[in-house]
């Protein structure tokens, strides 16, 4: 066993998957010469030639057009999109295009292209540098989403999701790529679409991925040490497909359930996830499904992330208020004449 | 010093014949010399003569076929007959094309059976064709987004080495939006064999050019990415088949993208659902009436004794064919399955969609027994 | 009163508001001249003169990002995305500028613009004229997002938005265009922010907004004839800010909610709002809230529309199944062991 | 026919003097003549000397202000000092300034607090400065976005007939987006007194100008939109004025916007984050060294006696001051509420903003008494 980085993870399957299929290709803004400024892509233009790994003009509609001309061609594009909020310019491609091929053409024409999009905050970044961007994608018919939170993942979910014949938006939460494990390489995960049990517990399922996977899982740790609460972390890993199965089978036994994501909370995917775990475990329930999410603000400023970050802190208050009332945050809310005033 | 002439259009637009389909002495028409562009054979006129007179026949077809509500709408080429198809006709076996909405009449020309190009506009399913089978893009609504994919196909096949060639069609207003722009400079940069024709018809539905843009001319965009670019008058057949020609050539011979601006008019309004009386006028419609392709390369031919009324008559017959066959088909109810709305977003379906299936699925039962 | 379309209401709030406010300016792809592809904006132009009516070059990210640019110099730009599917070119201008642009600078440079969105589908239209594109703009804090679902509330909330000091998504239900009512104008309706109850009741509450509102009212309607269940309905007009005085009133006295929207249901509106719905009501819901959506595909052809739209069958056997088994759907998912093959 | 030679860059970058500050006898110095740019008088060059002195501490100072830990990231634009600060100086009270990310020595020319200027980076809140007072947009990161605001300002300043210009910065990488091509068409369609300045300073972040475009020079893409274009020597800050004040001259007089191209290089890396070395070589920084623009004029005004070494010594003494009271004011933490976060997205909270900012504010309070 050796100790690998997260970013060094995604580098492997990067490499690995170039090594196997010549068909892939990866391009994008100083993914070459470079190796991206995440390093993501380090060597690999020095390893396989610029044919394979490349640099693009500056333009991600342009990428993302181009991938889908070069997956005409039988290619199999690996694009990556600089930051999360530098992937909007190339909006409508993913959404008209990308996401839609498959269907419009009755699976003739296949888009198995792979778009890496480095997201989420936590990394005292400034403004459109940590962008929570996967609800969007989320929300898109014909995607998938995946977002792994570990080494291992980052190298088997990539892999996966290059040799895909779909069209797969994989989301790279930055604040990882310096996180470690003890891992040999290659090495084979759970498939998309299905959700990992990271800790047991039989209390309450803290459901969560990507960014906020370390906090729920220290969160889980205090929750244990401090307040004798056994908290089941489940790791969804795969947004689009959405495993059911494990999710409910999880907050069926412990009966309660907190959701756990970074990004700003209003219509996103905690929202989903809360919404389909009352919906299909309703008389499992002991309390209501609570949410901890990012604020409904745009990304703050460095100084301040930290009070938009959900954070072990928010997580505990939140299981703490798995109580039996009908209004639970109330605590926060203030009371009844407060919000007829916000109004 | 940087010489920019090279990459320059014609000062005015490329030219062999005017309207009453003379061949034009001097003026555009020595200029088109000069540059290299030779006036076609009248073997390959006639082709083009052909396709443009059945293209014209599925066009008026389709458009009665919106009346009669087989269609939901239908945006008609008609006056656009040379750039439908004589570009197409350029197209060699392993050439990729890329259309828009408007370019029904080209996918004709390409081959493709009337029936699957109308398949969007039926509205029983999306594209109707298959795009890998026929090297032909579905025709795209959001407008300019698929020149990037031309630029990338283009630069695949580059890298395939198959000596292929991506055709993209854009309107005029489409060369407003940021992917042209991308397109452009993305072709340039990877050298990839891709050919852009701008069908100038001086509207972006109600909106004219003026108000569209400021350049000289469309074809003046080229130079800003090291682009060689062309002008060429669209209604005159002759030269749209010679300028893409030599389009299609500079891409294949690995010389890199090429960007043709093809000055023409649609007759008809934006769609059947348009009114044009809104945004222009009789007098304008009828000036251009007056310079419609078919009539013009059909006087070309027939002066020349290249072509005769027999062989006018069989290709207006085979026009009536294409048509009676078009609508006797459009006017059968095309079987539409809603259990197929599940069956191609994904390689193998969701377990959300699976749900979804059946739920539909068991709907349907409960409408066919209950 | 006088008979009024949804269409003519909104062409009279333009009108109005080009009338009372001299930085008031209209602009977008065809709304000159040709008075916009639905004639909302139809004879402004002649009426108000190109410079306060305007065609624009095609090009969404350009009008949305000069529509910015005017803001700055104190006009109040009301510009219009032809379809839906054609505001994503306009993407990054909307999520990176139009919400962020106040936040950015502490409130010294405000954006009051609006951004009107034709959206959804019923109409029989092609490919990228019916997306449903609500869910995006909803999660991007810093945009108001509101839907009127009568012609009242089509003139009241769109004077109201251009008067906004703050960005506001105007999301336009293409399906109500030709929609009537008896009704004066000027009227003045509820303000943004507030969801309107629709039709009393006292079993159930279906949440809704936009172009689901008729198929819910009338779903109450064969539910009260057919199945003697009394179906409150309530639109809610504004989906940022969100009215959760009203909707959770409405839900605690009946005790059963549905939430129906037309969107793709996958991490959208309905998600945000049944989570909410769930989590604040818990004690008083007698069954899960249910989700009736859109389906998670592109939006289909004409000819298969109907099977996509949720419709009053759908709502009816949705109200039908606020059981009180855990499993609510399924009825439709098929046994467990059929789940497990889907996997 | 069409004659676009008005709207062509000149050939070859207009350039007054050489790299030892020697005005150059014919050639582009000439060409610069011919084509109407003036030398600029010695006050307005030491105007330009003296602002890209202290622009140069300010930009040594942030840097080393990363360093202490003070900034989070700094994008310097040593080398480009002409380019920072030439321009700005051509503007007039009511125009507006468009800078990105890297501008931050032009918004110090602009007269703005460097403390404020550097808000952004420090991190305690996005736009420091106010941009309606002081008619400066936020320094803009998504690239080219702000062109298309610029456009809208300057049709703005056009309807309100405030005579105001829109002066639009733009780096050679940004020009490859989409949002570039939109703006340049919507300013040339409205007519708009909008500047647009290229810095092209050769590379986007690792990736060199030869992969970013194949255009014989950036400049060349004003023709497709109808927009008068000049190329200039961006390390030459006589040319870079004049130039830029044609330019502005130009748009305030209602001729429509105009797009320069000014060659520089920076010298330092991408950001301080950035490692330089893997994409160029040290050859390649020395040579534009000795291209220093600040070298390069104070030579010049110091040969012509316009200059003094006195003078040196007291604008470098300036700058110290300015670097000094910037450190000890950087120093200093600054103050952040986290219930500033709900203030300023709305004119007024939402009801679901006011619900998380009494949670935050409660365990703010926790966390005090707690
Ligand atoms: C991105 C996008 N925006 C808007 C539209 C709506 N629309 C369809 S056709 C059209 C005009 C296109 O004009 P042009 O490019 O000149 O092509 P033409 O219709 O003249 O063939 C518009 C605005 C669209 N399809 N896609
Ligand atoms: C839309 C967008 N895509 C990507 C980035 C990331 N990025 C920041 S600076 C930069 C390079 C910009 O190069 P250039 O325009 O030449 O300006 P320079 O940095 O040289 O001043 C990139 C890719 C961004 N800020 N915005
Ligand atoms: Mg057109
Ligand atoms: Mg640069």
């Amino acid at each position: 066993m050796s100790t690998t980085t997260f970013a060094q993870a995604l580098n492997r399957a990067l490499r690995d998957s170039l090594t196997d299929d010549p068909d892939v290709v990866v391009l994008g803004e100083d993914v070459g010469t470079l190796g991206g400024v995440f390093r993501i892509t380090d060597g690999l233009t020095r390893d396989f030639g610029e044919e394979r790994c490349f640099d693009t003009p500056l333009a991600e509609a342009g990428i993302a057009g181009f991938a889908v001309g070069m997956a005409m061609q039988g290619f199999r594009p690996v694009i990556e999109m600089q930051f999360d909020a530098f992937g909007f310019p190339a909006f409508e491609q993913v959404v008209s295009h990308i996401a839609k091929m498959r269907n419009r053409t009755r699976g003739r024409l296949t888009l198995p292209l792979v778009i890496r999009v480095p997201y989420a905050g936590g990394i005292g970044g400034v403004e459109h540098h940590c962008d929570s961007s996967e609800g969007y994608y989320a929300h898109t018919p014909g995607l998938h989403v995946v977002t792994p939170g570990t080494p291992a993942d980052a190298y088997s979910l990539l892999r996966e999701a290059i040799a895909s014949p779909d069209p797969v938006v994989f989301m790279e939460p930055k604040v990882l790529y310096w996180s470690k494990a003890e891992l040999d390489l290659p090495a084979t995960t759970a498939p998309i679409g299905t959700a990992e049990v990271r800790r047991e517990g039989s209390d309450v399922t803290l459901l969560t991925y990507g960014p906020q996977l370390p906090t729920a899982l220290k969160a889980a740790e205090v929750a244990a040490a401090e307040e004798d609460w056994d908290v089941e972390v489940v790791d969804l890993r795969s947004i689009v497909p959405f495993d059911d199965e494990t999710v409910m089978a999880s907050v069926r036994k412990t009966g309660r359930c907190v959701v756990l994501a970074e990004a700003q909370g209003f219509a996103g995917v905690a929202g989903e996830v809360a919404a389909r775990v009352s919906e299909r475990c309703f008389h499992s329930l002991a309390a209501p499904v609570l949410r901890v999410s990012g604020l409904d603000i745009p990304y703050p400023p460095p100084k301040l992330e930290h009070s938009h970050l959900p954070g072990v802190d928010r997580v505990l208050d939140t299981i703490g208020r798995l109580q039996w009332d009908d209004e639970p945050d109330l605590t926060y809310a203030g009371g009844p004449g407060d919000r007829a005033e916000a109004r | 010093m940087t010489d920019v002439q090279h990459l320059l259009p014609c000062p005015e637009p490329v030219r062999f014949m005017d309207e009453a389909g003379t061949l034009v002495p001097g003026g555009p028409g020595e200029l088109a010399t000069e540059r290299g562009y030779a006036l076609p054979s009248d073997d390959d006129l006639l082709a083009v003569w052909r396709a443009m007179v059945l293209g014209r026949r599925f066009d008026s077809q389709a458009t009665a076929l919106t009346k009669q509500g087989r269609l939901a709408v239908y945006p008609s080429s008609r006056g656009q007959d040379a750039c439908q198809v004589a570009p197409v006709l350029t197209l060699a076996e392993q050439d990729w094309f890329f259309p828009t909405y408007r370019d029904s009449m080209a996918l004709v020309a390409r081959g493709i059976d009337p029936v699957e190009v109308l398949t969007l506009l039926r509205g029983d399913w999306h594209c109707g064709y298959d795009p890998v089978a026929t090297r032909t893009a579905p025709q795209c609504t959001p407008l300019a987004t698929q020149s990037v994919h031309a630029a990338g196909a283009a630069y695949g096949m580059k890298r395939r080495g198959n000596g292929g060639v991506a055709l993209c069609y854009i309107g005029d207003g489409a060369t407003s939006e940021g992917d042209f722009h991308e397109a452009l400079n993305f072709a340039a940069v990877f050298e990839a064999p891709a050919v852009f024709l701008v069908q100038n018809n001086g509207y972006a539905i109600s909106v004219p050019l003026s108000k569209q843009s400021k350049a000289p001319a469309l074809s003046y965009k080229g130079v800003g990415y090291g682009i060689r670019s062309e002008q060429v008058d669209g209604n005159d057949p002759a030269a749209v088949l010679a300028v893409t020609r030599a389009a299609m050539e500079h891409a294949r011979a690995g010389d890199g993208p090429f960007l043709i601006e093809a000055h023409t008019y649609r007759l008809e309004a934006h769609t059947n659902a348009d009114d044009a009386t809104r945004y222009r006028t009789k007098e304008e419609v009828a000036q251009w009436q007056g310079r419609d392709p078919i009539v013009r390369l059909q006087r070309y031919l027939l002066d020349r004794g290249a072509l005769d009324q027999a062989r006018v008559d069989e290709v207006t017959a085979e026009g009536e064919a294409l048509a009676a066959d078009l609508r006797a088909r459009m006017n059968l109810e095309p079987e539409v399955r809603p259990s197929e709305l599940f069956e191609h977003v994904y390689s193998t379906p969701t377990p959300q969609l699976r749900e979804q299936a059946h739920m539909v699925a068991a709907e349907e039962a409960q409408v066919m027994h209950g």
